[in-house]
């Protein structure tokens, strides 16, 4: 469904991405490496962030290289930030509910986005501003307004950086249900041993190649 | 001995640092660790005084809580800041010779040579790095702050950049905010501060951290 | 075409102030329009002499009072904050003085390359240009350095021991009262009224956005605004 | 919000009740220039964009309909190209783009003119135009007031609503999840140009009367000071317009421009305002 070739990206004479070849047919897969490998740039260029250098990116047959971040949205890909991007002046419903005021309306967009609290375990803050959360309950907000976006390919970028063991089992046992609810991911760690029993297909990444492994 | 006492930061109703106390004295090397957005890079602003905080910062048994950056960097805190910060629009060795000589900063890095009258912000992101550790290196600092002094530098470098805080060891405190490839300055270092989610997890001699750091990093 | 020249020097003077105020004060300094206003006033209040003296102490001390105001603050919050002070001052001055002046000079006048200047506004603009040449050459001095790098990355200035909120303080209150001097200098050929600064304000504003547009580093920006506002007065020459 | 429907209602029906003109004379224009702070409000805390040139979709509304009617839709668009064009700099910058444009435009202002029957009219002196009395315009623009009061609170209880402040918290992140934040931005600058709009027509119906000094500083800048001057509801706005009027009408006597020192003294303080009513700074 998912399938990037021969993608490349320089930054003002680093080359970032050296001609990565990769393929998801369906279910996680995991991407580990070292900081400043290229994970999260290539996350980014499929998310229609940053533009590559060359070569194409096809989801679902479409060619989306050159497409905005929402119009790339739109066609079912949802990227989870490294470091979470909260509407934080908002309450953390509205913060849910928002992907879905694009489809339903107001009121069955709050009602869905309550499902969606209640999945990420943060049903108990729903009123709550979402900038006055702790790092670990934005991680879930962030995964769980991405969820409300219902893609079919989740990109996470290092949904474990920054949370204590207790947050990361939380995260954790949420990739699970999700990956039982039949959505597709890629997911980056740090190491591999993050990423183990929750991916079905894992891949390195070293200054800026990808293999498998 | 420098010493950052319960510094505590809040930042639009939340939490970044709550209480955090360490210490290190010279001749020793302190690695702070933790995952992203733990606060490594806000305490080493809290104790350059770069962020309002707070708390109390000693040095060598003086307060400094209420100085200004640069009185504190005159007194000998240097900070290496993190994310490739250079002066974009100044040259290289305008960049360097603002905490000293360039001539001294070349005998660090004889690589910067060549790109002295190029702009800082042309450079690549390991010359970029080579800037920021010369020009932190030739103040001369007490205490030497330097935060993720390993990004975008290559292996070969990186093993100098190692044995360039070892050697700095010997006559000044030098604290190491990293959280990639921790092996080798962790086994150098004597003291070890592992953050999460602003709260000091463990402080103390790195021989007692390490069963912590390998269930966490490594 | 003389004075044409001269009111661009003006002008670029002008701009200079803006653009040196909103890269080391970190605010887009609209105080200026009633800085300059009031070195109008106060050349009207006092002898000639000790009128551009109390110009240069006055802007300084206005100056002084901003820049303690906008101390730490986003641009935005700054500005609106000049802002303030200028509508401050206007009202006060119209406040203090109920009427408007306006006066002719009586001068002498002599001909240049066919053409026929006041010497009253040859005076103005040797004063000008002085004053042009005074802010040029602060960056060339010992500070320059350390003001080209607070203007690139003031934090990073500011962690390697120098002290910015002492240079932006002096920024502001000598550009300040450079302005109020100006004002002062101008007077004689203007006429007086509570907001007449605003005008020489939003123009310098333009040319300095035009200038900071075209170049980033040191010097040049500054210079720029010369051909700018040479360029700037030429077409309002043919417009008008 | 209830209780701010229900002081801006008891603001709205008191003239009414007291039957005196002067005061529905004070009360019609403070209720002008309360639909105006609104719009300008709207902008400000729903869609983050703090701007100070919304003299001219108030402005160029009045000329518009003074001088012809039909141009009221042409000027609409004129206002809200204008902004979009403005917003382009960038919140931060936006500030000041906006108030160097809106100076630029009052010095303009003064050489708008028209040759009617071989003479000119317009410039300094400005345009006439029917006043449809002080009654019915009272009740026009009160209910105005309320018509937008009210539509301001439906569209922040709705996915519009939601959309906007997504796109006012973190642009990017909105993008990410499908929104399309320049459409949004759009939307919600034409929603606050409409209202000021509003104002302007209301503005024109009112005095009959409509010159340069429309375009002021004191224009400029009177929504921004209503708005800080009485907290950070959604009543503020309005009830700073009214503060700001009566004020000035009290000392219009001592001395002219004392409204104009409330301007200095509300725009020095502005941060520490902000800060005391407790709004987050965009």
């Amino acid at each position: 469904m998912l399938q990037l070739i021969d993608v490349s990206k320089v930054y003002n004479g680093n080359v970032v991405l050296r001609g990565i070849n990769f393929e998801l047919e369906s279910g996680f897969a995991g991407i580990y490496g070292p900081n400043g490998s290229g994970k999260s740039t290539m996350l980014k260029i499929i998310a229609g962030i940053e533009k590559p250098d060359c070569g194409r990116i096809l989801f679902e047959g479409e060619d989306i290289a050159g497409k905005t971040p929402e119009e790339v949205a739109r066609m079912g890909i949802t990227i989870v930030y490294q470091i979470p991007r909260p509407f934080k002046n908002m309450s953390v419903i509205e913060n849910v509910a928002t992907p879905f005021i694009l489809r339903v309306s107001y009121r069955e967009a709050m009602e869905s986005a309550m499902e969606i609290c209640e999945f990420v375990g943060l049903k108990n803050k729903v009123n709550l501003k979402a900038g006055l959360l702790s790092q670990g309950e934005l991680r879930l907000l962030e995964i769980g307004r991405a969820l409300a976006a219902q893609p079919k390919l989740m990109l996470l970028d290092e949904p474990f950086s920054g949370l204590d063991v207790e947050n990361a089992k939380r995260v954790r046992r949420i990739l699970r249900k999700i990956k039982r609810e039949g959505v597709d991911a890629i997911v980056t760690a740090h190491r591999m041993k993050l990423l183990r029993d929750i991916v079905d297909v894992s891949y390195e990444m070293r200054g800026g190649k990808i293999a498998e492994g | 001995m420098l010493r950052a006492d319960r510094v505590r930061v809040e930042l639009n109703g939340r939490m970044i640092l709550k209480d955090v106390t360490c210490y290190l004295e010279r001749r020793e090397i302190m690695l702070i660790a933790g995952p992203n957005g733990s606060g490594k890079s806000t305490l080493l602003k809290c104790i350059m005084g770069l962020m309002e905080s707070k708390g109390r910062v000693f040095l060598d048994n003086v307060e400094i809580t209420h100085l200004k950056p640069s009185e504190r960097f005159k007194m000998g805190i240097t900070l290496a800041p993190e994310r490739l910060r250079v002066a974009k629009n100044l040259t290289v060795e305008e960049n360097v010779s603002i905490s000293g000589d360039f001539q001294e900063a070349l005998e660090i890095f004889p690589e910067l040579g060549p790109l002295a009258k190029k702009k800082a912000g042309k450079l690549s992101g390991g010359e970029r790095q080579m800037v920021v550790l010369a020009r932190a290196l030739i103040s001369k600092p007490k205490y030497l702050l330097l935060d993720e002094p390993f990004q975008g530098l290559h292996k070969d470098l990186r093993v100098r950049v190692v044995n360039m805080i070892y050697n700095l060891s010997k006559k000044c405190g030098v604290v190491v905010v990293t959280h990639d490839e921790l092996d080798e300055i962790f086994l150098m270092s004597d003291k070890t501060c592992i953050l999460v989610g602003g709260e000091v997890l463990y402080f103390g001699d790195s021989e007692g951290a390490e069963q912590l750091m390998r269930e966490m990093f490594m | 075409m003389i004075s044409a020249l001269l009111t661009a020097i003006f002008l670029s003077f002008f701009a200079s102030a803006v653009i040196l105020n909103y890269k080391i004060g970190r605010l887009l300094n609209l105080s200026f329009a009633s800085i300059f206003t009031l070195g109008a006033y106060i050349y009207f209040s006092f002898n000639p002499t000790s009128a551009l003296l109390l110009a240069l102490i006055f802007g300084g001390i206005m100056g002084a009072i901003v820049s303690a105001a906008t101390r730490k603050l986003s641009v935005a919050e700054a500005t609106i904050i000049s802002l303030g002070f200028s509508i401050a001052i206007e009202e006060s001055l119209r406040f203090l003085y109920r009427t408007s002046y306006y006066q002719v000079m009586e001068t002498n006048y002599v001909e240049l390359f066919g053409e026929v200047v006041s010497i009253h506004e040859m005076l103005n603009g040797a004063m000008i240009v002085l004053l042009f040449l005074a802010f040029a050459a602060i960056p060339l001095s010992r500070r320059g350095f350390e003001l080209k790098f607070v203007e690139d990355d003031w934090e990073l200035a500011e962690m390697y021991g120098v002290d910015t909120s002492r240079i932006r303080f002096l920024t502001i209150s000598i550009s300040s009262s450079f302005i109020c001097l100006s004002g002062a200098v101008l007077a004689p050929t203007q006429s007086l009224f509570p907001s007449m600064g605003w005008s020489s304000m939003v123009i310098a504003v333009i040319i300095a956005a035009i200038a900071a547009l075209a170049g980033n580093a040191g010097l040049r920006k500054y210079g720029l605004t010369i051909p700018i506002a040479i360029a700037y007065t030429a077409v309002l020459r043919w417009l008008l | 919000m209830k209780k701010d429907f229900a002081i801006i209602l008891a603001l709205l029906l008191l003239p009414l009740l007291l039957r005196s003109s002067f005061i529905v004379s004070v009360a019609t224009m403070a209720v002008v220039y309360s639909i105006l702070s609104l719009s300008w409000f709207f902008m400000e805390k729903e869609a983050g964009w703090t701007s100070l040139v919304h003299s001219i979709p108030f402005g160029i509304a009045a000329y518009a309909l003074a001088i012809n009617p039909v141009l009221i839709i042409p000027a609409f668009l004129l206002s809200l190209l204008l902004f979009t064009a403005l917003s382009l700099s960038g919140r931060e910058k936006f500030v000041f783009t906006s108030f160097i444009t809106a100076i630029v435009f009052w010095y303009f202002s003064h050489y708008i003119t028209l040759s009617v029957n071989g003479g000119v009219v317009g410039g300094e002196e400005g345009f006439s135009f029917l006043s449809i009395g002080l009654w019915e315009s009272y009740l026009l623009s009160s209910s105005m007031l309320l018509l937008f009061f009210t539509s301001f609170a439906l569209i922040r209880k709705s996915g519009l609503g939601l959309k906007i402040e997504a796109v006012r918290d973190d642009e990017f992140a909105a993008r990410s999840i499908g929104i399309n934040a320049f459409k949004i931005r759009i939307v919600s600058f034409a929603i606050s140009v409409f209202t000021a709009t509003v104002a302007g027509v209301c503005y024109l119906l009112y005095f009959g009367h409509v010159s340069p000094e429309i375009f002021s500083v004191e224009i400029v800048l009177l929504p921004f000071v209503a708005s800080l001057i009485a907290g950070n509801r959604w009543a503020s706005p309005i009830i700073g317009s009214y503060i700001i009027v009566v004020v000035s009408r009290a000392f219009s006597g001592i001395l002219p421009e004392t409204h104009l020192l409330i301007y200095a003294a509300v725009l020095m303080l502005s941060p520490k305002l902000k800060r005391w009513w407790g709004a987050s700074a965009y």
